[in-house]
């Protein structure tokens, strides 16, 4: 899931929201959707605290020194 | 008729006596006697004239005594005196010394030989007469140191003159011998070399008794004399060879004495004149040239030299104010130069552009961050109505009404018991937790109501 | 950013923000975007400071004793 | 700026302001000549004092002692 | 200097002191032509003290000597 | 001056008076002429002097004894 | 002056006073000439105040010599 985008993660959510609602699923199927689903919306929760941390700081660093690298989902996966 | 000289008869008549009697002192007069009388006074007056003329002639008593015949009228005589004129008549007389009978004298012939000879030489020439001495200090004198001459003369020294240096050359006067001592006399006194003037006489007498002063001898060493002689022969009218050639004639010595010897006191007072006019000319001079000198000296240019200094130095300092003044100025110039353009950088200085940069700078960063902030805001509104909607479809909700889900270890679902085999461990979800078991066995059938 | 001039720096910084506004971007692109701009107002923040005490110092300087260099981006950079 | 004469740098000067006046500068260069501009007056008044000095001394100096050299920008260099 | 005879000098000095006053030079030459102008009057107030000094002698001197040289610009070079 | 009449001495004392008058000398000219005025006045004066003084001697002395030599201007220079 | 008759003497006293009054003389000559005149003014004086009656008569010797002798006689006691 390191490659993908916010905004794709937060697509295949509300996809993956979508399936569970036409209930066309085993119980299987949807506990593996719903477990998906939760998955996906914890990364993008933290995703954008992680996003409104950064804006944070940035908006009082005022030493001006940038964090090192780009804000990346690599980092989630550490957490 | 301004020029026209007029004369009374007195000055005329005087003019008249001058002229005749210095032109006759002594004149030999040829003619007739007439008239002649004899007043009581003694003296004889008488005519004596010519075919065309006459003259008035006089014979003083003492001549009278002297003559040696008797005159009476019709005797041609001949006659030597001077001419005198007679003012208060109008008249002119001959003053006679001498009268003989013509063709009697044999002196007179060799008097007026001599004369004529001896005027001749030039001898009575004027030019040929010397100055006296005005002061002499010594006086040779010539005479019979017992005649009358010698006494007055000395007494007439001796009165205006005291410190006279006086020698006598003695001489006889008169008679044999008379002229050669004469001669000698005036030879001596040369001698000496230091007699200053010679007066050479005695008194008066008859033409016999002066007779060696018309001798040739006389006159030659008279003129040989180098002191310059004064001749003192008789009185008044005696005329004789020597009166001529000397160099003055006095009538009488006591006359030759008062013409040689002046006043002591106006020699004296002449000489301290003259040394008080000396003195003065000199300090007048010396003054003169003081007070030129002086002039010269207080002239502005010399007391105070520094005059045209003071005017320079004002100049000078005049050049110096205005120097200062106008270099200031220059500098002065130059820094309203600078002012104005450092005043005008002040204005244009980039200050106002940096803080239209710093306000354009400032939306800017506002516009970035707010942005940003709405790209949050928004993915945070989409992520929350999406995990929203997941929760209410969560598959687990059936679990609390009392199901529960067996999963094997791989984590799928047990549906039958052919899913499992004993000894297998299964994780069962409840409502409330969950359960980790182990298959005790299987069962084909279990105890459920049959639909 | 070295060679940029100050006005670039702003023009860039104003393109930063239209790309922002605009909307088009991903959460990534934008927090890039905005990590970008948030370091360029900062470099023209600086840059002004810089030249503003400069002319301050110049225009207090009784002294007249001028700074060493011509005021450039260089300087800042080795802030 | 050593050789440079008193006038040449006043004539310098007022380039300098006409250029900062016309505003066609960017914000660096009208700082770059403003600056120079700045040493300019500077150095110009500075000039200035040390000639009016130099005057009033040599006016005043009553014992005839010339100051040895010429009025220059150097000494002001050196200063 | 040194030939320059007294008139010469004060008819220059004020030549220098015209020149100044039209104020037609540059302050350079401005500069340059008043330290010649104060040259000039120093050289001519030190010839007249030298000359007034003289004079003085003279005046007081009644041994009625004078000095030995003429009052020359070349003893006050040397001065 | 040794062989100068003090007429001559003198003449040219008003020579020199009158050319200071005229005033169409140079400083230095004038200068001289003064020196040589002072020295003329001095010499005639000091004659005069000493002529006074040989007229009093010579008045008041009653031996007289005349002075030796006549008054010369020789004398005066070795004074 | 010894050997000159009171005569001379006066006489050159008087042209000596002449030429002194009509002033044509040079100064110094004026003195050589006053001085003159002084000298022959007291050898006039002197002769005046040393001269004294002396009377003498010449007699020839036994040599035939003239000799003068002394007269004794006084013309003034008769008078």
């Amino acid at each position: 899931m390191t490659d993908f985008r916010f905004e794709d993660c937060l697509t295949r959510l509300e996809q993956t929201v979508t399936a569970l609602e036409t209930g066309n699923l085993s119980l299987e199927e949807s506990l593996k959707v719903f477990e998906e689903g939760v998955a996906l919306s914890r990364h993008c929760a933290k995703y954008l605290d992680e996003a409104e941390r950064r804006l944070e700081i940035l908006a009082k660093d005022e030493t001006g020194a940038t964090t090192a690298g780009p804000l990346g989902w690599n980092a989630e996966d550490e957490a | 008729m301004s020029d026209r000289t007029v004369l009374t008869v007195s000055e005329l008549s005087e003019r008249l006596r001058q002229v005749v009697e210095e032109t006759f002192p002594a004149v030999w007069v040829e003619g007739e006697i007439s008239n002649f009388k004899i007043y009581s006074s003694g003296h004889a007056y008488f005519t004596l004239k010519d075919a065309s003329a006459q003259l008035r002639a006089v014979l003083f008593r003492t001549r009278v005594r002297r003559l040696r015949f008797e005159p009476g009228d019709g005797q041609h005589v001949l006659a030597f005196g001077s001419l005198e004129v007679y003012a208060q008549r109008g008249d002119y007389s001959l003053v006679v010394e001498l009268l003989e009978p013509r063709g009697v004298g044999a002196l007179q012939v060799a008097f007026e030989q001599l004369k004529a000879r001896l005027q001749d030489e030039g001898l009575f020439d004027p030019a040929r007469k010397r100055p006296l001495p005005r002061f002499p200090r010594k006086i040779g004198i010539v005479t019979s140191p017992t005649g009358a001459a010698i006494r007055d003369m000395l007494r007439v020294i001796g009165r205006r003159f005291a410190g006279l240096h006086i020698v006598l050359a003695p001489a006889k006067v008169q008679g044999e011998g008379a002229a050669a001592e004469i001669v000698h006399g005036i030879e001596d006194l040369n001698r000496l070399g230091d007699v200053d003037v010679i007066i050479v006489g005695r008194g008066g007498g008859s033409l016999e008794d002066l007779w060696a002063f018309n001798e040739e001898s006389v006159a030659r060493a008279i003129v040989a004399s180098k002191a310059p002689v004064i001749s003192a022969v008789g009185h008044e009218v005696d005329f004789t060879i020597a009166d001529f050639v000397a160099d003055l004639r006095a009538p009488t010595p006591s006359a030759a004495a008062e013409l040689v010897v002046r006043e002591k006191q106006a020699v004296v007072e002449t000489v301290s004149e003259l040394r008080e006019r000396l003195h003065r000319a000199m300090r007048r001079r010396l003054e003169r040239q003081r007070d030129r000198l002086d002039g010269l000296a207080r002239r502005r240019v010399l007391t105070d030299p520094a005059r045209p200094l003071r005017d320079l130095a004002r100049r000078v300092d005049d050049a110096r104010a205005r120097l200062r003044h106008a270099g200031l100025a220059a500098v002065r110039r130059a820094r309203h130069t600078t002012d104005v353009a450092t005043e005008r950088l002040r204005a244009a200085s980039p200050f106002a552009r940096l803080a239209a940069g710093r306000h354009r700078l400032e939306r800017l960063e506002t516009a970035v961050r707010g942005g940003m902030a709405r790209h949050l805001t928004v993915s945070h509104h989409r992520l929350g109505a999406a995990v929203g909607r997941l929760g209410s479809l969560s598959p687990l909700g059936v679990l609390a009404r009392g199901y529960s889900l067996t999963r094997t270890a791989e984590g799928l679902v047990v549906k039958s018991h052919r899913d499992v085999s004993p000894g297998d461990p299964v994780r069962v979800l409840l409502g409330e937790g969950g359960l980790d078991c182990r298959v005790e066995r299987t069962r084909e059938h279990d105890d459920r109501f049959p639909i």
